[in-house]
């Protein structure tokens, strides 16, 4: 490793003071400029960017990525992976729908019926990696067959529906922000206290990133593994929930369609968090979100073919953990 | 360590085993019984009446010129559309579901043709969904939010979960114009789309029980679950094979791809040794089921199709036994007409029910265009347009 | 003595001595038979008794010609795990291998449209973009340094936008006969009925790659490079191009495996959708393990046919679409966990 | 055997009759140990004597295979090192056990971080850290936030020890903590190690420097070969007793003849002014037929010099020649091509690939040679010139370190390498197999390859070595002849001002007899 005695590093307020943080401001200078750039191109356009409408319409495309993308950074720090939330938001959409049947005295028992299918799979997922130790790519792949499996036998089409006044997630709005922009930046707000300030979070950045060290120094990395992953399955089910209160009914196609599988994955890593594990932070996942909405709104303003919006997104994809890869290698840490 | 593993690992053995144990038994229901027991239940989408109006409404002559079906419409209820009337160019906007596939591939490349014909347009704005409900939704939004809108289409992505954003829309003031799937609202101006599905499944249906000895065996293939416009296809089917008396050996769902279609059609020859009859729910792997028959070295029984070239050449080339009902891609066209009509303050069909052809052995050469690709759909009514056929993938 | 730093799960540093001896110079008999059961990959006797079930149900299955038309329809994907099981034994993944099986349907159908003239030129013009891709895969993972889920992520996305974009949405164009023989028909054998050209090229294929990785310089340095890279380093090997080399291979079969799938099934814009995770899966079935170092051609060809013949058992007994997806999961799930059980339990 | 009659002060730790096997390796046969409240008790050896993995099982780290541990009379069983720090034993490891992406103070609170009533308290946490680095006079160099990944070594290692402070432990393990530091740092974790003592805290010390050993302890335990050789009292023993204690062993292990002066040919490898990371300005030749012993302490630079000569760092100053020619050997690769071997000190993370069978690791850098190398290599002949027997389709992780090791060297007999270097050879490898490697590396050399041994074994050097040169933070120090005592090589090694004058006097005089 590169030993750096710059002393400024070393003070206090240096910078570097915590990985996370450190790892994730420059996202935010990306958001920032892709924020202004597309602003420019937009109005160039004649179209209009500024506007509470587009700003509130951009913000809510963001959040059903953005929610369970936090999970995803979570057990990603981990050194874990889930590919599994896909369907799990199917699931949860469902069964919410199902549950609750339009009656709004339900909704309650839905979300917490939901919930606790959401804790179920991340604690059998968690299992499957830490007590068999099946690789999660195999594991959460594994869970997800048997959960479209499970759920295409149970439901093939429309389920039930949630109450209106369910729906009120998804379409209301307090003053000019909207309800499910503000559950999004709690989720964010709490996936950011967890990790930065409690144990959990402490343990979680040492497993991922040298689950021996945590080891030998009395960390539970087993058990830190599974909680992770079912953190990471709750925010999956926030997604479903937010999904079906915006269609009203779930179907179990939503999840697979919506892509969430990857799509979180690539929105973590596009903010800055490392697929190794041990690096990240939700900060920059939130950042690696909004990024792609906003690059996904001026696509629409100009029309751009969903083919090649395909095609940008991988490229923005590697490109951008093409980028880490060289900062932390400049970086030289170890 | 070593212990608890085992424990664990006896636990998902007998988890798997479990799982194919207790479905084993399956067979006894789904296999040989009496005829048309194979059809399972009635799908949760079947309501009788709208069966009954679309068996109707095969036969029932449409109004306006034969020779434009994108114009014809069957019993039309006409709206007043004053309040919409709009001066100038407009700027039509549509929300797509996705162009995710052949068919909607021809669909849209139909509709933006069927804009260019008409000066008054000064922009056709498109936004695609990519299939995702949710995106759709907030594509309405944004195009609702960008205020530059005369007109909005919308081709809904799943019918239940675009409601609420189509009644947004609406409430916006907009002339909301509906077409393919439908939405569980009024508030649209029109609701354009072919008879429907059940009419589909119908054709398919009693063309086959036609052609099929008695008891013969047929296997129906349908691409997934839970989609309305498919299911409506297929509880139609199972309406007509449970009168006649043929044995429906299996219902058999594909996902749409090609080498499962193969795949199972092979299990099925090799588990009854002949199949007489194949309906599908759509043409899009009814030649690759085709060739399922070919490759076991077996006559390609009764079977149906959609306007596929692909399908069509088949047909002609091997002499089928087949029919082709059909889901016009001509209906592309009619929003941005209906959209002109009423910013034009026209009457409009409240409900805009188009014909929908079937392709029979007397009319097959007519829908063979052998210069276009073998995934292009024979009833874009494109044929006149500008830029045919290049534009849609063809070559002189 | 050396620390047992790594992951948990990682070997313990203590293995019993009579454990030790044992695998190498197994003395009594019956740990001979342990021993000989124990270098069969257990994938073969799934597969062996799999396939008796579905006999057992229809006798016909095994007969040569259903039998045949089985394997034809095996082929694609146990090609796709013949090239993947490289890349996974480097120690990196291929998700892109699906994508580029759609695109070589997607283009040989828009070159050729339908001609025969053009097949010769083309196979080899589809193989040579296969390989690009690989390399392209590989010199993303190994030079910018992008982990390989993501540079093949990537490469799906890009692979997938670009070629429909080119395409104009859809497919368009058809396959000429004589590009589809290879998928779809085969030599008329006397008695035996029609052996698929498939077959043979799967057989062709699987020989070949079985050769490059057991028997060839290269194929140990991949192994070497997946279950040491230090140390394979340190011995001379380049790492880099080793791995780069298995993205390359990877990228290749798949090409054939697009070439025998667009034969079987004709131009559709749905080939090849999802065969990254099914070919991924079969590796494993296989008994490779993600990370590498491990596995062999053989067994994951052997996955493949498994993951197949399993389809083929579970409709045969009338089991419904949705709930043969769960079981697969079970399957695979399970298979896993015993290669890892047995990876430790071996010291 | 001198187990103290009646100690002063009570037993606080014992360890009696441990035993312990790796891989069929005999590594701590039937050990005691016995600290006292309230010393500083030395555990010493050459490398591969024991120590680390005694104290590895005194944390818990890894499990004996027989005997007890017992705490204040109380027996205790340790199976995972969590136990082991809430009773009060905590180890500063050899390696560093840190977190290069996490700061200071969250490494060393790691599992404990105190807590507010919402979550972890920052704050306290940074302080306590604060408090443990001023402990270590090391408060002005490590701020409590600073990423640790950004630390020099040393200071890393001082965090390492601020860790093991933290858990206020009972017995604290010091396994070669001054390898990387500074005077300084090593006079200020003295005296903290010495104000510990005074609380009554028992310290384990394990180090090579005898200077550090007969400055600070009370007692001393020397381990040879796994087997305990006696605890003595450190004011009753001189230097020359203790390193006889520890690496006496003239008597019990033969070494191979030493080459005779003709059959030493020209120089094959020589390296002047050369440069790379902590290394710099060292000048060496190895000559064809001749075995060079290489010496020095811990973090003296011997294994970088090695990678150097290798090819797996580059040299960033000076010239390097092969046969005369000059050569910039670019990676390990092209210094294989230019008939370079290298045996790595750790086999299983460097050496090795330990699923694959002895003939894929026998063969791995032939075949990586590609065709300069493709000439059939007959496998049961390279096995045969190691000596190795069984069969050649076992997966060496089965393998005892002594056969694991002649894997590694048919490796490089298969690439007919001419210049081997050998680091740690015989390092976690029992006697036994020590003599045959031993031999092998003779025969080599007089089959007119040239050798490099580094090794930490004093009489191993002396032993096989014809010509000794000894390595001191980064460059030579001095060179000595065959047979050079250990003392002379231990005052080069560390550099006692002193007399280093005159080990380097004695040395020249040796050269030239």
């Amino acid at each position: 490793m590169i030993a750096d005695t710059m002393p400024g590093r070393l003070r206090p307020l240096g910078l570097g003071r915590d990985s996370g943080t450190a790892s994730s401001a420059p996202v935010w200078l990306v958001f920032g400029g892709v924020f202004a750039v597309a602003w420019l191109l937009v109005e160039l356009n004649g179209g209009q960017f500024m506007t509470v409408d587009n700003l509130q319409n951009m913000a809510v495309r963001s959040v059903a990525l953005g929610l369970v993308a936090v999970g995803q950074t979570i057990v990603l720090i981990g050194g874990s992976l889930d590919l599994s939330v896909a369907y799990l938001v199917s699931v949860t959409a469902v069964g919410a729908s199902f549950v609750m049947q339009g009656d709004p005295d339900r909704m309650v028992l839905g979300v917490v019926v939901t919930l606790a299918i959401g804790a179920l799979i991340g604690l059998v997922n968690g299992l499957v990696i830490t007590g068999l130790r099946v690789n999660a790519f195999i594991a959460t792949l594994g869970t997800s067959l048997v959960m479209s499996g499970v759920l295409n036998a149970l439901f093939t089409n429309f389920t039930g529906s949630v109450p209106r006044q369910f729906q009120a997630l998804g379409y209301n709005a307090l003053g000019p922000v909207p309800v499910a922009v503000i559950l999004l930046l709690a989720v964010v707000a709490l996936a950011w206290y967890v990790l930065r300030h409690t144990r959990f979070g402490y343990h979680l950045y040492a497993v991922g990133g040298n689950a021996e060290v945590a080891r030998l120094s009395g960390v539970r990395t087993d058990r830190t593994v599974v909680l992770a992953h079912v953190l990471c399955s709750l925010t999956a089910v926030l997604t479903g929930l937010f999904l079906v209160s915006r269609l009203r009914s779930g179907a179990p196609w939503v999840g697979p369609d919506g892509g969430y599988d990857l799509e979180s994955i690539a929105a973590a890593v596009v903010g800055g968090t490392a697929l190794a594990g041990g690096r990240g932070a939700v900060a920059g996942t939130l950042a690696g979100v909004l990024i792609l909405a906003v690059i996904d709104q001026v696509f629409n303003e100009f029309e751009v073919n969903a083919f090649l919006k395909t095609l940008i997104r991988g490229v923005i994809i590697v490109g951008a953990v093409a980028l880490y890869a060289l900062r932390r290698r400049d970086e030289g840490s170890f | 360590m070593r212990r608890p593993m085992r424990y664990r690992l006896a636990v998902l053995g007998a988890a798997v085993l479990v799982a194919a144990g207790c479905t084993s038994t399956a067979p006894e229901e789904g296999d040989d019984g009496p005829a048309g027991s194979g059809t399972g239940q009635q799908s949760s989408f079947f309501v009788q009446a709208d069966y009954d109006r679309q068996i109707a409404q095969r036969d029932t002559a449409p109004t306006g010129p034969a020779d434009q079906p994108w114009l014809q419409a069957i019993n039309p209820q006409l709206v007043d559309t004053a309040k919409y009337k709009k001066a100038g160019k407009h700027t039509i906007c549509f929300s797509n579901a996705a162009v995710n596939n052949p068919w909607r591939v021809v669909g849209w490349t139909t509709m933006q043709a069927e804009a260019k014909l008409h000066p008054e347009i000064a922009a056709l704005t498109a936004v695609d969904a990519e299939g995702k409900d949710d995106k759709q939704i907030s594509d309405i939004d944004g195009l609702l939010a960008s205020k530059k809108c005369s007109a909005l289409i919308v081709s809904p992505n799943t019918t239940a979960a675009l409601t609420p954003a189509v009644e947004k829309a609406c409430q916006a003031g907009l002339p909301v114009i509906v077409f393919d799937r439908g939405v569980n609202t009024e508030c649209p101006v029109t609701f354009i789309h072919p008879i429907g599905g059940y009419a589909f499944g119908a054709t398919a249906a009693e063309f086959l029980t036609g052609e099929v000895k008695k008891d013969g065996k047929i296997l129906a293939l349908r691409i997934l679950p839970g989609v309305d416009v498919l299911e409506t296809r297929w509880s139609a089917a199972k309406v007509i094979f449970d009168k006649a008396d043929v044995d429906v050996v299996g219902v058999e769902f594909t996902d749409g791809d090609a080498a499962k279609v193969k795949t199972i059609v092979n299990d099925y020859l090799e588990r009854y040794g002949s199949i007489d009859g194949v309906w599908m729910d759509a043409g899009a792997t009814s030649v690759a089921a085709a060739e399922a028959f070919e490759d076991a070295g077996q006559q390609v029984p009764a079977i149906n199709g959609e306007d596929q070239q692909d399908f069509l050449r088949l047909w002609q080339d091997k002499k089928l036994t087949a029919i082709a009902p059909t889901y016009p891609t001509y209906q592309w066209r009619t929003p941005i007409i209906a959209a002109l009509d009423i910013l034009a303050g026209k009457q409009v069909p409240k409900e805009w029910v188009l014909p929908q052809p079937t392709i029979t052995q007397d009319n097959l050469s007519r829908y063979l265009l052998p210069q276009l690709p073998p995934l292009h759909y024979a009833l874009c009514g494109c044929e006149q347009m500008p830029g045919f056929p290049q534009n849609w993938g063809g070559n002189q | 003595m050396t620390t047992t730093a790594g992951p948990p799960g990682a070997q313990p540093p203590a293995v019993p001595e009579a454990q030790r001896t044992a695998a190498p110079q197994g003395e009594p008999a019956g740990g001979r038979v342990r021993r000989l059961l124990r270098a069969v990959p257990p994938i073969w006797l799934v597969l062996a008794a799999v396939i008796f079930l579905i006999a057992w149900r229809n006798p016909t299955f095994v007969e040569p010609a259903p039998f045949l038309a089985f394997l034809r329809r095996c082929a694609p994907l146990a090609v796709l795990a013949a090239g993947q099981v490289f890349v996974i034994i480097a120690g990196e993944f291929d998700l892109s291998v699906g994508a580029l099986v759609t695109a070589v349907v997607v283009v040989a159908a828009r070159l050729s449209d339908g001609d025969a003239a053009h097949t010769w030129w083309l196979i080899p013009l589809l193989l040579a973009a296969g390989a690009l891709v690989g390399l392209v895969n590989g010199l993303v993972t190994t030079r910018l340094r992008v982990p390989s889920f993501i540079a093949t992520l990537g490469m799906l996305l890009v692979l997938g936008g670009a070629v429909f974009l080119w395409s104009g949405g859809a497919p368009r164009g058809s396959l000429a006969d004589n590009f589809r023989q290879f998928g779809r028909f085969g030599v008329e054998l006397p008695g035996l009925g029609q052996l698929p050209y498939a077959v043979l090229i799967l057989l062709a294929v699987g020989v070949a790659l079985w050769l490059l990785l057991s028997h060839s310089r290269f194929g140990h340095q991949v192994y070497a490079a997946g279950g040491n890279p230090r140390a394979a380093a340190l011995s001379g090997v380049d790492v880099r191009r080793v791995r780069t080399a298995a993205f390359v291979i990877s990228g290749l079969s798949a090409v054939v495996a697009g070439i025998l799938l667009g034969g079987f099934t004709g131009v559709t814009a749905e080939a090849g959708a999802g065969y990254e995770f099914q070919a991924i899966a079969a590796v494993v079935l296989g008994g490779a393990v993600l990370g590498g170092g491990r596995g062999s051609v053989g067994a994951s060809v052997a996955g493949a046919l498994t993951l197949q013949s399993v389809f083929t058992l579970l409709n045969l007994l009338g089991l419904a679409k949705s709930l043969r997806d769960a079981v697969q999961g079970l399957i695979i799930i399970g298979a896993a966990a015993y290669a890892a059980h047995r990876l430790r339990r071996s010291g | 055997m001198t187990a103290d009659p009646r100690p002063p002060d009570p037993v606080v730790l014992g360890m009696h009759g441990i035993s312990k096997r790796f891989f069929g390796v005999t590594v701590l046969d039937d050990v005691r140990l016995e600290c006292r409240a309230g010393e500083i008790h030395a555990v010493m050896g050459e490398n591969g004597a024991g120590k680390s993995t005694l104290m590895k099982i005194l944390v818990g780290v890894h499990q004996p295979d027989a005997g007890r541990i017992e705490l204040n009379g109380a027996p205790v069983r340790f199976h995972h090192p969590r136990q082991a720090l809430a009773a009060g034993v905590s180890i500063v490891h050899q390696e560093l056990n840190l977190l290069p992406q996490r700061t200071v103070a969250e490494n060393i609170f790691l599992g404990r971080e105190p807590r507010r009533r919402f979550g972890v308290d920052r704050a306290a946490m940074d302080q306590a850290a604060t408090r443990l680095l001023a402990a270590l006079g090391a408060e002005d160099v490590i701020s409590p936030r600073s990423l640790v990944g950004r630390l020099p070594v040393a200071r890393q290692q001082l965090v390492e020890i601020a860790k093991a402070l933290s858990f206020d432990p009972r017995v604290l393990v010091l396994d070669e903590p001054t390898a990387a530091l500074s005077p300084h740092e090593v006079a200020a974790l003295f005296d903290r190690i010495r104000r510990l003592r005074a609380d009554g805290l028992t310290v384990l010390y394990i180090s090579h420097r005898l200077r550090e050993v007969f400055d600070l302890t009370d007692r001393i335990t020397v381990l040879k070969d796994g087997r305990r050789v006696d605890t003595v009292e450190t004011s009753e023993v001189d230097t020359r007793r203790l390193v006889h204690l520890m690496v006496g062993r003239e008597l019990d292990h033969y070494y191979p003849p030493r080459a005779a002066p003709e059959r030493i040919g020209p120089v094959r490898l020589a390296v002047r002014s050369a440069g790379a990371g902590l290394l710099h300005d060292v000048d060496l030749d190895l000559r064809a037929g001749e075995i060079v012993g290489l010496a020095g302490l811990a973090g003296s630079g011997r294994t970088e010099l090695a990678r150097l000569l290798f090819g797996a760092t580059r040299m960033t100053a000076g010239r390097l020649t092969i046969d005369g020619r000059a050569s910039r050997l670019r990676s390990p690769r092209h210094a294989i091509r230019r008939g370079i071997g290298l045996l790595t000190e750790d086999r299983k993370s460097e050496g090795l690939v330990l699923q694959r069978s002895v003939r894929d690791n026998t063969l791995l850098a032939a075949r990586s040679l590609g065709r300069g190398a493709a000439r059939r290599v007959a496998l049961a002949d390279l096995l045969g010139r190691v000596r190795l027997r069984g069969g050649a389709d076992r997966e060496v992780r089965y393998l005892s370190g002594g056969n694991q090791q002649k894997v590694v060297l048919a490796r490089w007999l298969a690439t007919g390498a001419r210049v081997l270097i050998f680091d740690e050879p015989t390092r976690g490898i029992d006697v036994g197999a020590k003599a045959s490697i031993h031999e092998l590396m003779r025969e080599l050399a007089d089959a007119g390859a040239a050798i490099l041994m580094i090794s930490s074994e004093l009489p191993e050097v002396i032993g096989m070595a014809d010509r000794i040169v000894v390595l001191r933070q980064g460059t030579v120090a001095g060179e000595l002849p065959a047979g050079a005592t250990e003392a002379e090589i231990m005052l080069l090694a560390t550099g006692e001002p002193d007399r280093a004058g005159a080990a380097a006097g004695a040395s020249r005089e040796g050269g030239t007899a």
